[in-house]
């Protein structure tokens, strides 16, 4: 079984690491059942694997955006509409930009989006499904009202008509109108699962020891609900990738941002079906899928910590 | 009963937060209708003047009275179904122009959801009952990827091929310029001909929700106790997968397909985008991109009492399906 | 003539994530027709495993890995999809462990049975068929228009039992059929299944960690420990003459409240991890007759006093005799006292832990509440004597009534009705009841989680003890804190009173920053005193311990530890028991008497076993629907009740 | 592609039918040919209703239409003759009540009255059949060219309607012109020839259909460079590869520049106050690359001077060089930078006349990408110069408001490029179109207030003659170049793409006949390609 060490044990403080260690691997075993460290289990799926080596090279795309793109995504200087070229891989757009520089610099929004909507989509999911959930009451009666409300409002719609409304468009607006439009799912798996929690008895438990609310429901209950969280996060940094996408693609991103959903606007705006440029158009919408595929592919890894029907499934 | 009191009573409440929420979102915006009137009557760049600008003003009854005066009367119209002048569509009324993009979602949204649903729950239901098989890997990593290719991009690739390039279908709109919209034979097998692609983009992602939703469902249903009682119990296999299954795996999908169907209203933006589809979704893109308030906020609204509506029917057909909800609730 | 014959039979489970597990090993036994077999074994032990494994309905990843199951001479393994299925349920049908699960929640119970016919092509009319069915397990035949969520667990167990019975079956396999049911329930289901049986004559296996019921229905038990089958005997002479040691641990720990005598014994020690090899006889570790040879040798399943038995020691026949009659304190075997395990009636505070060490074991101690006859007349005096000390708590005329909103409607129901009680120092009240009958009420009550509708709850031990008595019923936020210092509860389930994931030196902290301003190092050093002080230690080892690395006796101590850290004058335990092992609840009896003994804590003890009750209280209160229907000390209510509803929950108790 | 030959089978020699782009009325239209609706009109009106005078808006020439003729009787009393023989297409006659019908309606309608032109008209009254007079409060020669086109619609269908503003017209409107429409259908729009028409014999096209578009999206541009269109008029990316080159004998186009498009500075805000220091940016910007980068070569550098070279060049006073298009020169705005008092510090940053460095934002819409192009060229040529300068991307909405309430530092902004030279400089320059910073100013966005400025724009307005026009236009120019109130960058560009496989004849850079989007003037100039040959 392998858990992962924490880093380094100095020999000096050996005991208190092996305690420590001890420690983890418990904590860890019980997050995910009784199992390995959550890693082994999440590498030991093969679907997992793979979308964590995916995801891996996206984050490394991203993070080393500036060296590996050969030009300035939004320099212009190179000769318009080209196919792919030694020097162009993916070509120029009709404006004269490299578009393989482009795809590059993309991921990282598309990474900054989903990381982003998806951490705050979490947060306001998590505080209201709490708040909800462990207040009840008349508390509970409002704000599931809103959760309720915030599910059956459609998103896409929701989406266009914020975007329409707000004074600025920037990577920043569509962070927000899709984590506006994307929690409520979450609060409401999070509010459902806090009410089991919350008539647990070790929380009434806590109560006898005199702890209060706030430490309670950050003590006892939030842990207890990592799996959870952490699969709400992917779902919504998924939800979160593709809606960037879309709302850019419709025009309704933010122009000055390079993303995906730009380059496939403009590629569809700048006639990239009829100068033949099919790399630039098929290029960001691949990568675009695999990216959301290496999401979709660790979520099974994730919802085969928490589910064991689904672990046996390989 | 009281399940279904409990239902109508949300629904109300809904019903009113999203018709109030878009009363107060426009008004919290600066600016004046009018201006956005004449700025669209008079095209870009020309210097409003200020005759006209009143004139218009006028001519739309420009809000009065306080906020709460206008709250009463934006009810009243709402629920007259006056949704007021459209800008971008000046003079027509937005009912009118509902009206017109209407049906063209509903029929293509429409028979695609259900068809998606349909194509999904089955799929799903196989990939169960063959669980841990070839057929149940092939489906669900099958629709895992083409799940994950963006919609609007395979929309784009469509066109490219089959209309483009080897000119099946048309490559955009809802009919043909020669056809007349009407009920003849022309017309319908024009329209069909023009929904072909679109109806394909949407066929190609639509399922794949149902069939892993059913699919885990599924699993997890024939797993429990009852379902290996009925194993126990020698029933034939076709006959658990379906009652003990398949029956209770899509319940929870029930909520989720009149979703589906009550956002029929909304049309599919990107889609309809994509292939110039005359529907709801290009309808509020368009809005939005014109500034047309009116429309836009009825197209949300409407597209916000179709989910409403729709799951509140949902709700009620589940209470008859399931028979374990309204204990639910009561407890 | 031979039903069922299972030779060799072993299943294994091979998970992905853990070692395989060999569940069952080796099984050999044979049902004759119409005969009633009994499964016993402490949980875990296989009894589902290989119930599943007869029944052909191992999903993965378990796996039959070895041995043949014949039914009427079909070998079930080699049997065709469809001979199995023409088999199953015409000739071997089964009522599971869980009745929550086992009925198809969203179709009609008729359809259920109808299912069944149709399945088996019987021709019958479903009414009136199913109709019969009904009446066969006294159930209203309106019932069958019922969905599942509709009925009573009693009901749907009732269901279950009459599907099973639907097609005339030769063997029915009943998995715990009473589990998580009332014992008034319990008692008339299995009754009727007695009498079923008189009438059907079908054979049954009858799986349960119940002794009592299993001795009293069975003709022949099997003994199962560790994934083996340990003991193949008559009830009878299983009941007179235990063989295996561990049979005999089992025996001891069960005892019939109505004799004069009450005493039980626990078995120390774990279950041996099956995913791992062991050389020996499996039980050996927690024997007390074990020998050298018991660590190698493997013991085989032979034939030893008219019965089988798997143990060298009872084969070589070295076994110590044991006195008959192994139901009364006096038969209980003094090789466990011996070695550390804790013989309840006559209280030592030394504890067996899981690594079967012992403590200063001094017995002799008596206890003051419960155990052998000479007893009663103590109990008298003390409670006389702790009469005269003043009630720390009292509960007067208390009503409870809860409104549930139905949509627009609303619906009362009365939880408790008039119920008042006293808790004296160094006392121990126990509150008895069928399911519902209102103990966690009361508990919650007291302890101010919920107020009552009418009456007071009056606690006089805040501060120094004298001034005015407190208002419980009145109590929020602070002061209901500050209360909670003097009153604190130890949790029903020792599985969800600890938050799985923090350790157990946070939970234990907590009370002591919290209430005992102690900080960091101090409440550590604290904590530890504590666990040693429930008999956990070296304390070192389990501060930094998860509760799923604790056994469940184990946490039900470190649960009972936090209870006890602001040092309450007042506690209650809400059913401590209820879901452990037999083997281990005499473990956790002892301590928590011993606790009131040494803290002179006042205790109300909620429970609906009355073995324990007996065993622990001073006074016994019996509750029925929310009213005290009878009161008085412990030996006068169980041995002479008066009340109806009293002699009913004794008379659910099996009689031995 | 050999399609050339196929369909001129019209009756009597002429083209069956032509092929054309949008026809306006957003992705859904309805009918509506109500002329007045600038926005929501569907591009028929063009061809059903006719005016007194069409201008060619490219060389600013106005050519008698339903008027043969013109006459100032006085600076404010304007004469028109009508033409004879002019027909509704339901037969009924055109007369001069039909033009005091229209204009009347205008002025009772405000909310028609798109170009104000009751600002300027006192009265409209019909002499007799043939004749119309028209009075002005002030002399009313600046304002032609707004009146002069008024779309002039039948009397005896109009004065039944209740409500003209809401009147969508849509049966079978009725008008003058060379058109009627014969189907439409939200896909395409058909217009069939008016045999009756006036002037019918210069109307050598059967049939024009009209294709709804999708914006200029991928499919459009595709159609079009399969020769679908014989005419659109939509942008085009690469339009030489995708479209000229794949039938380079027929597939032409022809962008000839509209309004100039300026670099617009808050005029109240420090530095831009400064004249020296304006117009030490002249040279500061990279017009040419802008042109050809951002603007994909479509559009030209623009001209100093506001006006719209080279077709107003005629009204640019002659001593101004190479038409007041500026060069591309940062050394030479460095050093008059420096010499106007804003030197560079140290580490290359510009400085204020306060001594610190000099840092403003600059704006465009975010989503109009070819501006937010152009502007990375401007923010890049700015900060070359050492300027601290923000490029900032708003939503269209808030960039006209800030615009407009003078809330911004610098950004981009439209100006002139119509046939009325009043208005071109009025509008931009006027103080009367400018309001303090935080109101809302009706087009003076940069809030230039020059008396001297006033007075040459009220000589503009109230001057008959064209040579007093001329002279006041000059020194507008020279108000541009010497004092710099904006820096206009390029014009934009009017999308003009057609097809000679089977009709010749349309305006092109070597006969610039007219402007894209002169429907009347084009469609009478078109001549079946056969025919031609
Ligand atoms: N799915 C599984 N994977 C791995 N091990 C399992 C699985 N199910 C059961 N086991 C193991 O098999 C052993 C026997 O389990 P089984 O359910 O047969 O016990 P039991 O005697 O019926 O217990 P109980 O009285 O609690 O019902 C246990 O040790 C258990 O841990
Ligand atoms: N919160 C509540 N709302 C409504 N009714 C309740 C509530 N809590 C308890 N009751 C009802 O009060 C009665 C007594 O319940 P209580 O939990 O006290 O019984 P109990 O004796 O502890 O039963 P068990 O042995 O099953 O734990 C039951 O009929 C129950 O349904
Ligand atoms: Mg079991
Ligand atoms: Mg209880």
């Amino acid at each position: 079984m392998s858990t992962p060490a924490p880093a380094v044990p100095t020999p000096s403080r050996n005991t208190q690491t092996a305690v420590e260690q001890g420690h983890r691997s418990g904590m860890r075993g019980r997050l995910l059942g009784r199992q390995p460290g959550w890693f082994a289990i999440l590498w030991r799926n093969r679907k997992c694997r793979i979308g964590l080596l995916i995801l891996a090279g996206f984050v490394l795309v991203a993070l080393f955006a500036p060296v590996l793109a050969p030009y300035d995504p939004r320099s212009n200087d190179f000769p318009t509409s080209l196919g792919p070229t030694g020097d162009h891989w993916l070509g120029t757009t009709v404006q004269g930009e490299d578009v393989f520089s482009q795809l590059v610099v993309g991921a990282r929004t598309s990474l900054i989006v989903g990381l982003a909507a998806g951490l705050l989509s979490t947060l306001v999911g998590l505080v209201i499904g709490l708040t909800a959930g462990y207040a009840g009451g008349w508390v509970d009666e409002i704000l599931s009202f809103l959760i309720n409300l915030g599910l059956v409002v459609p998103a896409l719609p929701l989406m266009v008509t914020l975007a329409a409304y707000s004074p600025v468009r920037g990577l920043w607006l569509i962070i927000f109108v899709i984590s506006v439009t994307g929690w409520a799912y979450g609060a409401r798996i999070k509010r459902s699962q806090i009410i089991t929690l919350r008539t647990r008895d070790y929380i009434t438990a806590a109560r006898f020891a005199g702890d209060g609310t706030a430490r309670i429901i950050a003590r006892e209950i939030v842990p207890n609900m990592t799996s959870l969280i952490v699969v709400g996060f992917m779902g919504a940094a998924l939800a979160a990738i593709g809606g960037e996408a879309g709302l850019a693609f419709l025009g309704l991103g933010d122009p000055l941002t390079v993303s995906w959903g730009t380059m496939l606007n403009q590629a569809s705006l700048g006639g990239a079906m009829i100068t033949g440029q099919w790399a630039w158009l098929i290029a960001p919408g691949l990568t675009l899928a695999l990216l959301i595929t290496s999401f979709t592919l660790i979520n099974f890894g994730i919802d085969a910590l928490s589910n064991p029907h689904l672990r046996e499934d390989g | 009963m009281a399940y279904f009191a409990r239902r109508f009573a949300f629904f109300l409440a809904t019903l009113w937060a999203a018709v109030t929420l878009n009363f107060l979102i426009p008004r919290l915006q600066p600016g004046d209708p009018a201006e956005a009137i004449v700025s669209r009557i008079g095209g870009k760049g020309q210097a409003v003047d200020p005759a006209q600008l009143e004139a218009v003003r006028t001519m739309l009854g420009a809000p009065g009275g306080n906020l709460f005066e206008q709250y009463v009367r934006y009810l009243g119209a709402v629920f007259s179904g006056d949704f007021g002048v459209s800008y971008s569509y000046f003079p027509y009324s937005v009912t009118h122009m509902i009206g017109e993009a209407l049906p063209w979602t509903l029929v293509l949204v429409g028979v695609t959801q259900i068809l998606s649903f349909v194509i999904g729950t089955l799929l799903g239901t196989w990939a169960a009952y063959r669980r841990n098989t070839r057929v149940d890997s092939v489906i669900t990593l099958g629709s895992t990827f083409v799940g994950t290719l963006p919609f609007f991009w395979i929309a784009l690739l469509l066109i490219y091929v089959f209309a483009i390039t080897l000119r099946w279908f048309p490559e955009r709109g809802g009919y043909g310029g020669g056809s007349s919209p009407g009920w003849n034979w022309l017309f319908i097998s024009d329209a069909f001909q023009h929904s072909v692609l679109p109806g394909l983009a949407l066929l190609i992602t639509g399922p794949i929700g149902w069939i892993i939703g059913m699919r885990n469902n599924m699993v997890q249903s024939l797993g429990e106790d009852h379902a290996r009682l009925a194993v126990a119990r020698g029933l034939p296999e076709r006959r658990i997968a379906i009652t003990y299954g398949a029956r209770i795996a899509i319940l929870p999908n029930v909520t989720g397909f009149a979703i589906a169907l009550g956002s029929i209203l909304g049309g599919t933006v990107l889609v309809e985008t994509v292939f110039n589809y005359p529907g709801m979704g290009r309808l509020l893109l368009e809005s939005v991109s014109n500034k047309d308030f009116p429309l836009m906020q009825a197209i949300f609204l409407f597209t916000t009492i179709g989910v409403l509506i729709a799951n509140f029917l949902a709700d009620i057909l589940y209470g008859f399906l399931d028979p374990r909800v309204r204990k639910a609730e009561n407890s | 003539m031979t039903l069922l014959e299972v030779d060799q039979l072993s299943v294994t489970y091979t998970p992905r994530d853990q070692p395989a597990v060999r569940a069952v090993r080796d099984v050999s036994f044979t049902i004759s027709d119409g005969e009633f077999v009994g499964l016993l074994g402490e949980s875990g032990c296989g009894k589902s495993t290989l119930g599943n494994a007869l029944l052909r309905l191992l999903s993965p990843p378990a796996r039959i890995i070895g041995g043949r199951v014949l039914f009427d001479g079909a070998d079930l393994a080699t049997l065709h999809t469809r001979q199995l299925r023409e088999l199953r349920w015409t000739n071997l049908s089964t009522v599971f462990q869980s009745s929550m699960n086992s009925l198809n929640p969203v179709i009609r119970i008729r359809e259920q049975f109808a299912d069944t016919f149709a399945a088996h092509r019987v021709t019958d009319n479903v009414d009136t068929r199913a109709a019969e069915l009904m009446e066969l397990v006294s159930l209203d035949r309106r019932v069958l228009r019922a969905f599942p969520h509709e009925l009573s667990g009693g009901m749907k167990q009732r269901v279950a039992l009459a599907l099973a019975l639907a097609l005339r079956p030769k063997l029915v396999l009943l998995d715990e059929p009473t589990t998580g049911l009332d014992v008034v329930v319990q008692r008339s289901i299995l009754d009727r299944l007695a009498e079923l049986r008189q009438e059907l004559g079908f054979a049954v296996l009858f799986i349960s960690h119940d002794l009592g019921t299993v001795l009293q229905m069975a003709d022949r038990v099997l003994v199962m420990y560790a994934g083996e089958i340990v003991e193949n005997r008559p009830a009878a002479e299983l009941r007179s003459d235990p063989r295996h040691p561990y049979t005999r641990g089992l025996l001891g720990s069960y005892a019939d409240p109505r004799q004069p005598e009450v005493r039980i014994t626990s078995i120390p020690g774990r279950t041996p991890d099956l995913s791992v090899s062991h050389p020996g006889c499996l039980f050996a570790p927690r024997c007390p007759y074990a020998e050298d040879a018991c660590t190698q040798t493997h013991p085989a399943l032979l034939p030893d006093h008219g019965g089988l038995v798997r143990c060298l020691v009872a084969q070589a026949d070295r076994l110590p005799t044991t006195p008959p009659g192994p139901l009364t304190g006096a038969t209980v075997d003094p090789a466990f006292v011996a070695t550390g395990g804790a013989e309840v009636a006559s209280i030592s505070p030394g504890i067996a832990d899981a690594a079967g060490t012992s403590s200063a074991g001094a017995a002799g101690a008596r206890s003051p509440n419960a155990g052998s006859g000479s007893l009663s007349a103590a109990d008298t005096d003390e409670a006389t004597g702790a009469g005269e000390t003043a009630a720390i708590l009292v509960v007067h005329d208390v009503h409870k009534r809860y409104t549930t909103r139905k949509g627009l409607r609303t619906n009362t129901v009365t939880a408790i009705s008039g119920v008042s009680l006293a808790l004296h120092r160094g006392r121990v009240t126990a509150l008895v009841g069928q399911s519902g009958s209102g103990k966690t009420t009361i508990a919650r009550l007291i302890t101010g989680i919920e107020r009552p509708t009418t009456g007071e709850v009056r606690f006089n031990g805040g501060g120094d003890g004298d001034g005015d008595p407190t208002r419980v019923d009145r109590l929020r936020g602070r002061a209901l804190r500050d209360y909670r210092r003097h009153v604190q509860m130890v949790f029903q389930d020792p599985f969800a009173a600890l938050n799985p994931t923090r350790t157990v030196a946070y939970a234990l902290s907590r009370p002591l920053v919290n209430y005992g301003g102690l900080r960091g190092g101090a409440a550590r050093d604290r904590a530890a005193e504590l666990l040693e002080s429930v008999g956990l230690f070296p304390a070192g080892q389990f501060l930094d311990k998860l509760p799923h690395q604790l056994s469940g006796g184990q946490r039900q101590r470190v649960v009972t530890a936090r209870a006890l850290a602001p040092d309450p004058a007042v506690l209650i335990a809400d059913e401590p028991i209820s879901m452990l092992d037999v083997s281990i609840r005499a473990e956790i009896l002892e301590l928590l008497a011993d606790l009131v003994r040494t803290r002179r804590l006042a205790m109300l003890y909620i429970t609906h076993d009355l073995l324990s009750a007996r065993l622990l209280a001073d006074e016994v209160l019996v509750l029925n629907r929310g009213e005290l229907v009878e009161s008085g000390p412990t030996a006068e209510v169980i041995g002479a009740p008066r009340n109806d509803y009293t002699k009913l929950l004794l008379d659910s108790i099996p009689r031995l | 592609t050999g399609t050339e030959q196929q369909s001129s089978g019209g009756t009597d020699g002429r083209v069956a039918f032509l092929d054309y782009g949008d026809f306006g009325g957003g992705s859904n239209p309805q009918a509506n040919y109500n002329p007045y609706l600038d926005a929501t009109r569907l591009g028929a009106t063009d061809y059903v209703f006719e005016q007194l005078v069409v201008y060619d808006k490219y060389a600013c020439e106005a050519k008698p239409w339903l008027a043969t003729e013109y006459a100032w009787k006085d600076p404010k009393t304007l004469i028109w003759t009508l033409r004879e023989g002019v027909k509704w297409n339901d037969g009924k006659p055109f007369t001069a009540d039909d033009v005091v019908f229209t204009y009347e309606l205008l002025k009772q309608h405000k909310a028609l009255d798109n170009t104000g032109i009751w600002r300027y008209l006192s009265a409209v009254q019909a002499t007799d059949a043939k004749t119309v007079s028209m009075t002005f409060g002030e002399p009313g020669a600046a304002a032609f060219t707004l009146f002069g086109e008024i779309k002039i619609v039948p009397k005896h269908v109009w004065s039944l309607v209740d409500d003209p503003v809401t009147f969508t017209n849509p049966e079978k409107p009725v008008g003058t012109g060379p058109f009627t429409v014969k189907a439409f259908n939200p896909q395409q729009l058909t217009l069939g020839r008016n045999p009756d028409y006036w002037q019918a014999d210069k109307v050598q096209v059967d049939e024009l259909r009209f294709h709804k578009a999708d914006g200029g999206g991928q499919v459009d541009q595709l159609k079009l460079s399969r020769g679908e269109y014989d005419h659109n008029g939509m942008f085009v990316p690469d339009i030489k590869k995708t479209f000229v080159d794949r039938d380079p004998e027929h597939n032409h186009y022809w962008y000839p520049p509209g309004g100039s498009i300026s670099f617009y500075m808050n005029l109240t805000k420090a530095p831009f106050n400064d004249t020296a220091f304006r117009k030490a940016l002249l040279t500061a910007f990279n017009r040419q690359e802008i042109a050809d980068k951002a603007q994909l070569g479509y559009v030209t550098p623009a001209s100093q001077t506001a006006l719209v070279v080279p077709g107003q060049a005629a009204w640019l006073p002659s001593d101004i060089p190479n038409q007041g298009v500026m060069g591309f020169d940062l050394a030479e705005a460095d050093a008059a930078l420096t010499a106007a008092g804003y030197p560079k510090n140290g580490q290359g940053k510009r400085l204020g006349k306060d001594g610190r460095p000099i840092a403003f934002t600059f704006r465009t819409p975010g989503e109009w990408t070819d501006w937010v192009q152009a502007g990375k060229i401007i923010v890049g040529n700015l900060t070359d110069l050492g300027f601290d300068v923000r490029q900032e991307g708003p939503t269209p909405q808030t960039y006209e408001a800030d615009r407009a309430a003078g809330n911004y530092d610098t950004l981009l902004g439209v100006h002139g490029g119509s046939c009325n030279m009043f208005r071109n400089f009025q509008e931009p320059l006027a103080s009367d179109q400018s309001a303090p910073i935080g109101k809302k100013a009706l087009s003076n966005f940069v809030r230039w207030t020059d008396p001297r400025t006033d007075q040459l724009i009220e000589t503009l307005r109230t001057a008959t003659e064209e040579s007093a026009q001329k002279a006041a236009v000059a020194d507008l120019t020279k108000v541009m170049v010497d004092e710099v109130p904006m820096i206009p960058l390029w014009y934009g560009a009017k999308w003009f793409q057609y097809r000679t496989a089977r009709a010749v004849g349309w305006p092109s850079e070597d006969n610039p006949y007219a402007a894209p989007g002169d429907n009347l003037l084009i469609i009478t100039n078109l001549k079946p390609a056969t025919a031609a040959k």
